[in-house]
């Protein structure tokens, strides 16, 4: 009962910083913001998925001590660490893409990345 | 359940390849083609995968019990195939929309008629 | 002129494609299982699949339909040999009419 | 109530957020702000699947949501890299 | 000396990748059975070896073997946690700012004075998950970032970084 | 409560919409995006489906090195569809 | 072991395993590549001939991949796993496919000398060999589905190969974006069919077919079906891909390409009296092969009359040609009852199914001599040339007979199986007899014009002397063919194009 | 495709290839336990040949060596399907016979068990050869294609 | 029938016939040779005959017929997929009502 709960408080935040995120995503004015809403909130509401489904295989394993649900958990980690590394990389190259194809930050009070070149 | 339920994976699938073969018919640009054969094929992988599906069965793999109730594999292995099938028939046209850039400097398909009569 | 007939043509196979997949059996719910059945239950002959390969899919893609695993293999060959001869350097050739 | 209802709706909702991405597919002025959507997709797509995997206790499926966190990685890398280049006309 | 180290660093990592995927694959640790089953480990030592031998040279481009040593390792654990610390600030960050809409964006430079790349890579990383920030750029010879901050204040080095650097110096330089 | 139709008929719905968006983009990149996003879509699909085994090589293919290669395409082409 | 009983198998696996080897060893010497496509070709050829011998004194028979025993032991179950069939049709166009194949292939190493990235040439060739032998050998409907791809992909990489031409690369684009549609299409006809019956053999579909013959499904499929493999036979209005692809392609693939076209001709009879067989109306599929015959042979002619293009013309001819057998086969259709063939429906068949075989053969050797045309002058274009004759006598009388032959002229083979044709078709309508002859004439005239053109008339200069010896022989042997089948047409009959009809299941 | 990417994406990619190919590499020689198989896992190796290509710009000359992987994968891989002629082609001759990949397996999830399937698991490794060189040299010609665009004039 | 076979031959002839240029007279080429209308040759030393000229008569007396084929074969690839569909939707259309 207390692994359901905690499942469910779990995925209870992924919804709503997914959700964060996505509305960011229609909300924000150009590409960088976006990028913030959609990195930031999007991973950090994977993550609690995968707390979720952590929490929930190990409870599995803790119940009927199958091997496979141990199996289950491992991977859902390893899948995080791939998430947790690949994301911001990701978000960082479409930044410089879009700062190299000319993208003007908007409502921007001060750009030293143009101000370099 | 509505009986339209019943049937609408396969029309998602009818109206799939509805949207490639508009593309391939009345699109001119030759890469805009391509992407039309590249939807055709993934309306038929889906076809192929929704025929094998079983209400309630599990993926064709001795996980747990040795009797389970699970969707019918073969069309998995037919789609495996014709997945690779695509993914090399797509290399191929678009290696020939290079060469074909590189020859005639265009890739609008009103202009790449050399060959007629 | 041209483009109507086309369009029209295109509209009458998008209807008999539709009407053919709303023939079909319901989706979930298939007729015919006996191959399928065959690989999955059958235990009597040709049952490597449960006895050797515990991924059904795998025995079917290598065991029982192994000529299709080829000819997949092979399809893969034959558009890399494509590509490669596409895509290797262009000479201007004298032979050019040739061919 | 099942044990695994908690997770499908989560799941549910979450499809109902990629089809909302999908809009900014639809609106983003320039190719960035399609990438960004794109990105943006594949994360949910990787969290709908560890969780699905879990709903539909179907251990071994969780290996498709790694292929798929790493692979989309490459894919923004791609069209980032294009993007970089600016048009070669 | 160097090439040996390199085979030896790509194979650990081959191997601990292998058997990371491949735990509990021996069945139940409770029944007392090990950790993995004799295949598995035969075949993740062999499989370890070719990779290693195939791609040693990818994964220490630099030369920097300072990440051999375990200990290394083991603070980059418990990094782990100011940084989820910092992503949870981030993320009530953001939601307040994707409620209310109030921004003021920027791109400001700063010059964290970390040297390998292992270190600059790591820092742009967090500093992309914590609050507001995102790296847009990176010079390749020297330290700077150029991050785009979504609410900008003064002092940008020491806000942005400065828990971080100081962290980061102890594993990665 | 039929949620697992529900799902499959909510990805359905994503995977007609990427794909109308592959044919109504002139921008060949964003064309292409959308391609990847579709074929992302139609690997949820094959998950929903129980075809893990399609799934994994839906998900290396249709996402990353189709996209790959359609990207090299367009880099040695023309980028707008009705350019020249 | 036992090879006989393997024959089919290896039919379709040595050129797979020497196009595989070939750029693996090929690497080591330029002789070893040689030796390692001729001997793919040669044990072939030499398998073929194991088979069509078996075949024609012994019997046809199941070959099962996978089973432990290679027969059929259980009537359902060893039909779940692939097969392929060997019987009188399968020699019939294993034969064709295997001669045509030696004589492109010997063609090839003095044709194509000189050439980069040869080991590539060969290696495609001899995938486009295995893909057309799979096609007809199967007995497997998504196994079709494989070798039809893989035909496809191998000839568009031949085609492409001249990469240093423009319209090559062109024509390889648009045959490919046909092939591939076509595929698709097939695939969805193999979905239908596999949702409704669960099963992908062709025995076991025509068994569930005959259980329910009027399901819609089956029709969508049956139509898919005629219009894929129609296009890649290159019927009209479906074929203009194939005047693109038969004269860009580079010389030894042209009629490697042409026989791609043929063997999907024969999938085509082989699914519609196999799988369908009685029981969809057989009136109705020999109807729209009628009529899909008699729009090819007539506008393919008149295609040719106006080209000025060697091969293009060649091209536009072999289009014509294809109308001949499959108005033939649909004229035989109509007549099937449930009794089988009967009247000059047999006649019909025998003429279709030889002029295949002629066809082949004879299409072959016209197109070799034309590619030695070009090969010796470097021009294509039929106002440029002229006078050949006086410097190119052997390629002179090998043009000659082949093109006598394709115009049906009466003592070549052409000649008998055309008659068969006519005769038959002429009991079935006149009119059909009629357009027949006048197409044949027309055909003359073309032929005449391209010989005029190219070999008579005062001597052009364009060329110093005879081609190399290698093409020679391979002209030759095909000639060879050409006149046995000449000189006995009954026996070719009576041996070769019998039992095939007698595999398909319409005479008992 | 001459010109890098960032420093943070080099590293990264940096990172990231040996796992990539030791997770292509599990998928492959797992195939007939798990989902996964050669083609998938050949896949995912090539996709960190991807990731290379895009991250420095280029591969190297490995164009010979990857064609020989490609064809000696295939060649292997139809020896082993016609090394069943004794009985049929492609007859899995190595099951339950006790040698290599002979072991027989009970049912249930026996994750552990790659000591089992006959020749199938040879079948994938070969096959993975194969795809994960078909699919490198694909990716790798096409980026090379799409860069020497306006080197060498064409001939028309 | 043979009667009546002939008679249509005769009649396709005399069409043709017909259909020829009928203010042609026969002086008017006075001494030399008629080739056909297309281009003048050049070399009259070594008069051979070109392709083009060879069925000139015969096609151009025809234009009507073959002006429509020839301008048909576009060599447009939307064309050959337009082709490939409309001769779908006859067939199943056929099919569908006939079968």
């Amino acid at each position: 009962m207390i692994v359901i709960t905690m499942v469910s408080v779990f995925l209870a935040i992924s919804l709503v910083f997914n959700g964060l995120g996505v509305i960011g995503l229609h909300r924000f004015p150009d590409v960088y913001t976006r990028l913030h809403a959609a990195t930031k909130c999007t991973t950090f509401g994977s993550i609690f998925m995968t707390f979720a489904v952590m929490t929930y295989s190990g409870g599995m394993y803790y119940w009927s001590n199958d091997a496979k649900y141990l199996n289950m958990a491992l991977h859902t980690f390893a899948a995080m660490i791939a998430l947790l590394i690949t994301n911001p990389t990701g978000a960082h190259a479409i930044a410089r893409a879009a700062h190299k194809m000319g993208v003007i930050p908007r409502y921007a009070v001060k750009d030293e990345l143009k101000e370099a070149k | 359940m509505i009986s339209w339920f019943l049937h609408l994976p396969f029309l998602v699938v009818g109206i799939l390849v509805a949207i490639g073969l508009y593309t391939v018919l009345f699109k001119n640009n030759l890469i805009k083609i391509i992407m039309g054969i590249a939807i055709i094929q993934n309306g038929v992988n889906l076809f192929l995968i929704s025929l094998a599906y079983r209400k309630d069965g599990v993926a064709p793999i001795w996980t747990s019990a040795p009797d389970e109730f699970m969707v019918m594999p073969t069309p998995h292995a037919l789609t495996l195939t014709s997945i690779v099938i695509g993914l090399a028939t797509t290399a191929l046209l678009l290696s020939f929309v290079m060469m074909i850039k590189r020859h005639y400097g265009t890739i609008d398909a009103d202009k790449v008629r050399r060959c007629r009569e | 002129m041209r483009k109507s007939v086309a369009a029209l043509a295109f509209l009458i196979v998008f209807a008999f494609l539709l009407l053919g997949m709303s023939q079909l059996r319901p989706f979930g719910e298939p007729e015919n299982t006996e191959m399928d059945d065959y690989f999955l239950y059958d235990q009597e002959e040709g049952s490597q699949a449960h006895n050797q390969v515990n991924n059904i899919v795998t025995a079917i893609l290598f065991d029982y339909r192994g000529l299709d695993t080829l000819g997949e293999a092979t399809v893969l060959f034959s558009a890399v040999s494509g590509v490669v001869t596409v895509l290797r350097k262009v000479k201007k050739s004298g032979k050019e009419v040739q061919g | 109530m099942n044990y695994a209802d908690p997770l499908y709706i989560a799941v549910a909702v979450f499809i109902v957020y990629i089809i909302i991405s999908t809009f900014r597919i639809f609106l983003g002025p320039t190719a960035a702000d399609r990438t960004v959507a794109f990105d943006t997709i594949n994360t949910l797509v990787v969290a709908s699947m560890i969780g699905l995997g879990a709903a539909m206790w179907e251990v071994l499926f969780i290996d498709i949501a790694i292929v798929y966190a790493i692979l989309s990685f490459v894919t923004t890398l791609f069209i980032a890299k294009y993007l970089e280049e600016g048009d070669r006309g | 000396m160097e090439d040996m180290k390199e085979f030896l660093a790509t194979f650990i990592l081959a191997l601990f990748v292998y058997l990371f995927l491949t735990l509990a694959s021996g069945g139940s640790i409770i029944e007392g059975s090990i950790l993995w089953s004799l295949e598995e480990i035969v075949f993740g030592i062999s499989i370890a070896l070719i990779v290693a031998a195939v791609t040693s040279h990818i994964l220490c481009r630099s030369k920097n073997f300072r990440m051999l040593s375990p200990l290394r390792w083991l603070i980059m654990l418990v990094y782990a946690i100011p940084l989820f610390i910092e992503m949870v600030k981030a993320n009530f960050d953001m939601a307040y700012r994707v409620i209310t809409g109030r921004i003021e964006p920027a791109i400001v430079k700063i010059t964290p004075d970390l040297k390998t790349d292992l270190g600059i890579t790591i820092l742009a990383n967090s500093i992309t998950l914590t609050p507001g920030t995102l790296t847009v750029e990176v010079d390749d010879e020297k330290s700077e970032l150029y991050i785009h901050w979504i609410k900008m204040r003064d002092d940008p080095d020491e806000i942005i970084s400065g828990r971080f650097v100081r962290w980061i110096r102890r594993f990665a330089e | 409560m039929p949620i697992y139709e529900i799902i499959i008929v909510l990805t359905l719905v994503g995977l007609v919409m990427t794909a109308l968006a592959v044919v109504w983009f002139k921008d060949l990149i964003s064309a292409a995006i959308a391609l990847g996003a579709s074929s992302l879509l139609l690997s949820l699909q094959f998950y929903l489906l129980r075809a893990p085994d399609v799934a994994i090589a839906e998900a290396a293919v249709g996402a990353a090195l189709t996209t790959a290669i359609f990207i090299f395409a367009i880099r040695a082409t023309d980028r707008q569809e009705g350019f020249s | 072991m036992n090879f006989v009983e393997h024959a089919p198998t290896l039919i379709l696996g040595l050129p797979l395993l020497f196009a595989f080897l070939i750029p693996l060893l090929g690497r080591i010497s330029k002789d070893m590549r040689d030796i390692l496509f001729l001997m793919g070709l040669l044990l072939t050829g030499l398998f073929v001939g194991i088979m069509a011998y078996e075949v024609l004194t012994v019997g046809g028979w199941t070959y099962v991949f996978g089973a432990s025993t290679s027969e059929p032991t259980n009537p359902i179950t060893s039909y779940f796993r692939i097969t392929f069939v060997a019987d009188g049709f399968s020699v019939l166009a294993t034969l064709t496919i295997a001669l045509v194949a030696l004589g492109a292939g010997l063609f090839s190493f003095d044709y194509m000398a000189g050439h980069a990235a040869l080991d590539k040439f060969y290696s495609l060739f001899l995938l486009t060999l295995a893909g057309v032998n799979g096609m007809v050998l199967t007995g497997d409907l998504f196994n079709l589905f494989v070798w039809f791809e893989v035909t496809s992909i191998a000839s568009c990489g031949l085609i492409a190969f001249t990469n240093y031409r423009g319209k090559s690369v062109e024509a390889a684009l648009k045959y490919m974006i046909l092939s591939v549609l076509g595929g698709l299409f097939l695939l969805i006809s193999i979905g239908l069919l596999y949702g409704q019956y669960g099963v992908v053999n062709y025995k076991l579909l025509s068994d569930g077919i005959a259980g329910s013959p009027g399901l819609f499904v089956n029709k969508l499929a049956l139509g898919i079906l005629l219009l894929v493999f129609g296009m890649k036979a290159s019927t009209v209005p479906m074929h203009m891909w194939a005047p693109d692809a038969y004269s860009e392609s580079p010389g030894p693939a042209t009629p490697l390409i042409a026989i791609t076209s043929l063997g999907s001709l024969f999938v085509l009879f082989r699914l519609t009296f196999g799988v369908y067989g009685v029981n969809m109306g057989p009136g109705v599929i020999g109807t729209i092969l009628i009529i899909l015959g008699v729009l090819s042979m007539f506008i393919g002619v008149s295609m040719a009359l106006v080209q000025s293009d060697l091969k293009r013309l060649i091209a536009y001819l072999s289009v014509s040609q294809v109308g001949y057998m499959t108005m033939a086969v649909g004229v035989a259709l109509t007549t099937w009852t449930a009794e089988g063939i009967n009247g000059y429906g047999i006649m019909a068949m025998e003429g279709g199914l030889f002029h295949m075989i002629n066809d082949g053969v004879y299409k072959a050797l016209l197109f070799l001599a034309a590619i030695a045309v070009i090969h010796a002058t470097g021009k294509r274009d039929l106002n440029e040339l002229g006078g050949l004759a006086h410097k190119m006598p052997y390629t002179t009388v090998f043009f000659l007979l082949g093109a006598l032959s394709i115009a049906g002229i009466p003592p070549l083979s052409g000649f008998s199986s055309k008659l068969l044709i006519y005769q038959s078709v002429y009991l079935y309508h006149p009119i059909l007899a009629i357009i027949a002859l006048v197409v044949s004439i027309v055909t003359l005239a073309v032929i005449c014009k391209a010989f005029f053109n190219a070999f008579l008339g005062p001597d052009q200069g364009q060329t110093k002397g005879e081609v190399p010896k290698g093409m020679l022989i391979a002209m030759g042997l095909l000639t060879v063919v050409l006149i046995i089948f000449t000189l006995f047409p009954h026996y070719v009959v009576a041996e070769i194009v019998v039992p095939a009809i007698r595999a398909l299941g319409v005479i008992p | 495709m001459n010109w890098k990417m960032s420093r943070v994406v080099r590293t990264i990619a940096d990172i990231m290839v040996v796992p990539i190919i030791i997770f292509g590499i599990y998928l492959i020689i797992h195939g007939h336990l798990s989902p996964g198989g050669g083609f998938q896992g050949g896949a995912v190796i090539a996709s960190s040949t991807a990731l290379l290509i895009i991250a420095y710009g280029s591969f190297g000359k490995h164009k010979d060596s990857l064609s020989s992987l490609e064809s000696t994968g295939l060649t292997l891989f139809i020896l082993i399907a016609f090394l069943g002629l004794g009985y049929t082609v492609f007859y899995n001759f190595l099951a339950s016979g006790g040698a290599v990949f002979g072991g027989t397996v009970p049912y249930g999830i026996n994750p552990g068990r790659l000591d089992s399937g006959g020749t199938v698991p040879l079948m994938n490794i070969m096959v993975g050869l194969e795809v994960t060189a078909a699919l490198s040299l694909i990716l790798w010609m096409m980026a090379k294609g799409s860069d020497s665009m306006d080197v060498e004039e064409a001939s028309v | 029938m043979f009667i009546l076979v002939v008679l249509i031959i005769t009649g396709i002839t005399y069409l043709i016939y017909k259909m020829g240029n009928p203010a042609y007279k026969r002086t008017r080429f006075k001494g030399q040779p008629f080739i056909s209308g297309n281009a003048p040759f050049k070399d009259p030393g070594r008069m051979h005959v070109g392709g083009d000229n060879l069925f000139w008569g015969f096609t151009n007396a025809l234009k009507r017929y073959f002006d429509p084929l020839v301008k048909g074969h576009t060599g447009i690839v939307n064309d050959y997929v337009y082709w490939f569909i409309v001769t779908m939707a006859v067939i199943l259309m056929y099919i569908y009502v006939t079968l």
